[in-house]
């Protein structure tokens, strides 16, 4: 297995995820520049943070039309696992590959702070390394993670165990209070109906090196490694 | 030619944005003003004279790029000057 | 092209005075044409010239081991750290753009300093940002503008930097009557690179052509001269802004197409960005630091807007544009580079011999002009100085005379109002917004005394770390500015040394009334004069910075509040040492002594709302004495928390010091020799609060004799969820959490409103 | 009553939003757009009939809450159903 990380003008959490992926978890990585077509078959994609094409008109809403993005549909199609953080979260949601979309945080601020986040679906390739209601602190820093979904979708998106994280206080509650971004109820990320397509806003890269303030992060990565 | 796309919140999607303008239109004073939303209104001028043709090219413009279909509705309106 | 007759009006409008005039009929052997006027001007502006200030600057000192690029060399300096890596960093103000548009004019202000940065050929991985607002406190017209100020300047610092993914890492923000009307906005950027990876802005190599790349020209930022290009263009002020819109975006596709094209040194002879003064600036200072000339052709700049004059894209102020001289014969490397970032990059002109620069349209010359004259010999005023007539009065104060000595419970309200004040109380609403992380190399997060980046090492050697604090206290700089500048360097080094660096260099943003009256002059003399006996005491070479004058506002001028930012070295990771407490059961101790000064200071200020008296005495000798000494103490690994005392003094200092992990203390004061308000709230130098475990405290105690500095074992940390301080037969007791919500809540409560 | 507040920033400043859906708009297909500029368009539902007074409150609202006369201009409509 191999990561490939996209970068897309504007992608600015791409060396972080490279870093992490390649220098901390020791597994071979390689960026795939925006206008390439081509992604391996023993690729696990990641779609970086940051602010593609500015984040101009709705984020994500112009990366949807990048070349890479047909060849990620295609990946996702043979069944590869694609993860989307944060500004990658809202690519997938607008290229149709997840359910839903992200609007302004509820308070209309960038929120940048270490949150709580509880597992909801361990037996995911993301979390299968962790167990349902781990609580993991991860940082988030976007504007635009409102989650928001038809309430019929959502319950499908339940029974079919696609709620993934959920943001809660520190002893795992999921309280309006540790909701940083008014989600609907309290969704920090998700997955797609056949389980390989994640989407999530908080940024497990950033949270590898206890140096740093946590190394959660990390659990989330070694599953992927694990799974594949 | 002249097109205008006005893109607007879904009136079943929470518009936090137009919930905060409401109240600071209030806080000037102006109380009555009740539900606020906030849209994009995006203007582009247009080669060529042929309307319905670029009607239907805005049309899928304004559904795949302009408008995410999850939350928001668009209009478009186009003229001829 | 019918141009504008030159006539004493023009001139004037322009700001030249007569003998500027004549200077440039001496220089030129004739009049200048429409556009060399605007040349002029901007280039003998004082944003550009320094004409009133450059005399008083050359008193910093400037030089030392460790710096590998000068103050004033090129667009920022640049510091050794070891390892073959190096540090480049600059601040800058915006202030005036941001009063009129807070958003666009924070976020250009953070653009036009990450572009001096990456110029240099350092990766910008760090930002601060100094702010000064009027109170946003009550429901006045004038503090509903002041919160709206905040909120516009905050949101557009976050998006700018948080767009091009430079982590905020840090800053200050005071609120002041003074600053009504006139909000200051400094924005302080910091790279990294390596030393080889240096860059120079120098037009060498006859020949060379001259590239132009990134953002088209438009006629943004002409509303300064829109007088005068009016009769061209029939076109009203209204539609000629002066603010500048940013465009993060492009800004990170020009970083990411500049770093790339610098990993081929052969193939760039020199860089600069096109701040204020655009295209004028920078091939006029090409030209001149390369000795050389340099000739463009306006026909094949990029333009944005139909029917610009030359005068309008000379002048133009458009974000987000650089100009590079590319060595022969390496054109097509440099367009392909910036084609896969999808910019523009455009051949305008070539390097000459001639000493000139000189710019046509097509065939035609419109401007030609000797770059080093104008570059070198504007105009330089020794303005006059005058001591202001009331401030022997305003330092007039005896404390004790005049400030009742109060009980335990108005000491204890006093905590929570110094707690609860916006210019003390957390940042945490404003930095909160900042993207604080990304990058991932931040090791202390705002919050602390000074921020810490990791910086890797490229050779497989151990990771540096940097520290960086921007500080002023421009209350302490009105009532005596020369001290009050001192404390600047002293309080920001002194941040820096207690996360356990060593402070090595800084720069400094000079924000000032108008330099006209004399005693304005008198407060910019003394403050830099102040500055640099600091900076030489701390030996940290001063690497560049900036100044801004005129910030006045109808009452008058704001409050001299000369900004430094200061940088620190770490070698080791153990070193890094947090502000916070971080456990219950270890020893508490002041180091520094009790201090007993009172004057200028925030209880005077924010509890009893008198700004009078001397600021805290000064002695730099005793103060770096001190920060080394506190340094050994984290370097010997001896010190699990270091705070320093600064607005508010030890009470305000021990209850930040509790708050992050909720740990308690129980201290006592009772040896203190000073009434309780003042042993509580005095802001005496060269003083921190450490933690540290009780084994250590007679080795600790033993160091600090030998340096001859006052130690006094203050307590206990506990889990009790309270702060007490025992004060002779009396005890103040607070529960944590009531102080930390008071805290935390306070600016979030104004801005709600 | 309804009014909508359309604010769209001035012809002479740059709109680096409009310019990125230009280009969007390019790759997509639909070359014949030209300058494309995106603004703010405000949809507020108003307690009231006096049209006058609530036109002029609204001037003083758009001037100084919704549009900042610096780099945006603003248009009003209000109609009274
Ligand atoms: N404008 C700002 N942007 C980011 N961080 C800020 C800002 N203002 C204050 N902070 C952070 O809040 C903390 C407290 O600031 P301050 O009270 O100025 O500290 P000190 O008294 O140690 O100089 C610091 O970590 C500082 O970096
Ligand atoms: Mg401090």
């Amino acid at each position: 297995m191999k990561f490939a990380v996209l970068q897309f003008p504007g992608s600015n959490c791409d060396q972080d995820f490279l870093r992490a992926v390649r220098d901390v978890l020791g597994s071979p990585a390689r960026m795939v520049w925006h206008k390439e077509t081509e992604i391996d078959p023993e690729e696990t994609v990641l779609v970086p943070g940051g602010f593609s094409y500015g984040d101009y008109l709705r984020c994500g809403a112009i990366a949807q039309f990048s070349p890479v993005m047909n060849a990620v549909k295609v990946a996702a199609e043979r069944g590869q696992t694609i993860l989307g953080v944060c500004n990658g979260f809202q690519i997938l949601c607008e290229s149709g590959l997840l359910p839903g979309a992200l609007v302004r945080n509820r308070d209309l601020h960038f929120i940048c702070e270490t949150i709580h986040l509880r597992i909801d679906n361990s037996r995911t390739r993301l979390t299968h390394e962790l167990k349902d209601g781990d609580v993991l602190r991860i940082p988030i820093a976007h504007g635009e993670g409102n989650y928001r979904v038809d309430l019929e979708t959502l319950q499908d998106m339940e029974a079919h165990g696609q709620i993934v994280f959920r943001y809660v206080d520190h002893d795992g509650k999921d309280s309006d209070s540790a909701n940083p971004n008014g989600s609907l109820s309290n969704i920090a990320g998700i997955c797609n109906r056949s389980g390989n397509v994640f989407g999530m806003m908080p940024h497990p890269e950033r949270a590898v090196e206890d140096l740093l303030g946590s190394s959660d992060g990390l659990k989330l990565l070694k599953s992927l490694l694990s799974y594949a | 030619m002249k097109a205008v796309v006005v893109v607007t919140p879904k009136t079943t999607v929470l518009d936090p944005q137009g919930e905060a303008v409401r109240n600071a239109i209030h806080n000037l004073g102006m109380e009555c003003v009740g539900t606020t939303r906030i849209g994009k209104y995006i203007e582009m001028e247009i080669d060529g004279s042929d309307l319905d043709k670029t009607r239907d090219q805005l049309e899928e413009i304004a559904k795949d790029l302009l408008s995410n279909p999850v939350i928001e509705d668009y209009r478009i309106e186009l003229s001829a000057d | 092209m019918s141009e504008p007759e030159i006539t004493p009006d023009l001139i004037e409008k322009h700001g030249i005075t007569q003998e500027e005039y004549i200077r440039i009929q001496e220089i030129l052997g004739r009049d200048p044409n429409f556009t060399e006027l605007g040349i002029f001007s901007v280039m003998w502006s004082e944003h550009c010239s320094y004409k009133n200030s450059k005399p008083e600057l050359r008193k910093f000192p400037t030089t030392g081991d460790k710096v590998l690029v000068k103050a004033g060399e090129e667009n920022a300096g640049v510091l050794d750290i070891g390892e073959n890596m190096a540090v480049s960093f600059k601040i800058e103000s915006h202030n005036h753009p941001s009063a009129v548009e807070p958003f666009q004019g924070a976020a250009t202000g953070v653009g036009g300093i990450l572009r001096d940065i990456f110029t240099m050929g350092a990766r910008p991985v760090a930002n601060l940002n100094s702010l000064r607002f009027g109170p946003i406190t009550g429901d006045s017209l004038e503090s509903k503008r002041n919160r709206m100020l905040l909120s516009g300047v905050v949101k557009g610092i976050a998006h700018y930097g948080n767009c091009i993914g430079v982590p905020t890492v840090g800053g200050e923000v005071v609120f002041d009557p003074s600053y009504n009307g006139n909000p200051l906005v400094n924005a302080f950027s910091l790279g990294i690179l390596r030393h080889d990876q240096i860059r120079r802005g120098a037009a060498s190599g006859v020949g060379n052509p001259v590239f132009y790349v990134g953002a088209k020209t438009g006629r943004d930022g002409l509303a300064g001269a829109a007088f005068a290009s009016r009769d061209l263009t029939e076109e009203s002020k209204e539609d000629r802004p002066a603010v500048q819109v940013g465009d993060p975006f492009m800004e990170k596709l020009l970083l990411e197409a500049c770093l790339e094209l610098f990993e081929h040194p052969e193939a760039v002879v020199g860089v600069q960005d096109m701040g204020a003064a655009g295209l004028t600036c920078s091939t006029i200072e090409t030209a001149s630091r390369g000795g050389s000339g340099v000739e463009v052709d306006l026909n094949k700049v990029p333009q944005r807007e139909s029917g610009m004059t030359p005068y309008e894209i000379m002048l133009s102020e458009s974000q987000e544009r650089m100009l590079i001289i590319v060595k022969k014969g390496f054109e097509d490397e440099v367009r392909s580079i910036f084609a896969k970032w999808d910019l523009d990059a455009a051949e305008i002109g070539y390097v000459t011999d001639t000493g000139k620069t000189v710019i046509k349209v097509g065939s035609e010359v419109v401007a030609d002009v000797p770059a080093r004259e104008l570059a070198d010999d504007g105009p330089v005023y020794h303005r006059e100085v005058r001591k202001p007539e009331k401030l022997a009065d305003l330092q007039t104060f005896n404390f004790e005379k005049e400030i009742p000595k109060p009980d335990v419970a108005s000491c204890s309200q006093a905590l929570k109002t110094l707690l609860g004040a916006p210019s003390l109380a957390s940042k945490r609403w404003i930095f909160r917004q900042y993207d604080q992380q990304v990058q991932k190399n931040t090791v202390l997060v705002p919050g602390s005394d000074a921020a810490v980046i990791r910086v890797e090492s490229e050779q497989g050697g151990d990771s540096r770390f940097i520290a960086m604090s921007a500080d002023c206290n421009g209350r302490y700089c009105a009532l005596d500015p020369r001290r009050g500048a001192m404390i600047a360097v002293a309080e920001s080094a002194r941040n820096c040394t207690m996360t356990g660096a060593l402070p090595i260099g800084c720069t400094d943003n000079l924000n000032f009334g108008n330099p006209h009256d004399p005693e304005i002059f008198w407060q910019f003399r003394e403050s830099v004069e102040g500055m640099a006996e600091a900076c030489r005491a701390f030996n940290t070479p001063v690497t560049g910075g900036n100044v801004s004058l005129y910030n006045q506002n109808p009452r008058g001028a704001i409050d001299p509040t000369p900004v430094m930012a200061m940088v620190g070295l770490m070698e080791k990771e153990a070193d890094i040492t947090p502000s916070s407490f971080q456990a219950a059961g270890e020893t508490i101790l002041l180091v520094g002594g009790f201090g007993s000064e009172m004057g200028a200071s925030a209880y005077l200020f924010e509890v009893l709302g008198i700004k009078r008296g001397l600021p805290p005495e000064m002695n730099l000798e005793k103060e770096v004495n001190f920060q080394n000494s506190v340094r050994e103490l984290i370097q010997k690994g001896w010190v699990s928390s270091a705070h320093d005392l600064s607005d508010g003094g030890l009470a305000v200092a021990l209850a930040e010091c509790c708050f992050d992990k909720q740990v308690g203390a129980s201290v006592n004061l009772s040896d203190c020799p000073e009434r309780m308000d003042i042993a509580l709230f005095n802001e005496s130098q060269g003083r921190a609060v450490l933690a540290v475990e009780s084994e250590k405290v007679a080795d600790i105690q033993e160091h600090l004799q030998s340096r001859e500095i006052d130690m006094i074992v203050l307590g206990i940390t506990n889990a009790s969820g309270h702060l007490s301080i025992e004060l002779g037969s009396e005890s103040l007791n607070c529960s944590i959490e009531e102080l930390c919500e008071t805290y935390e809540s306070s600016i979030p409560n104004c801005m709600v409103k």
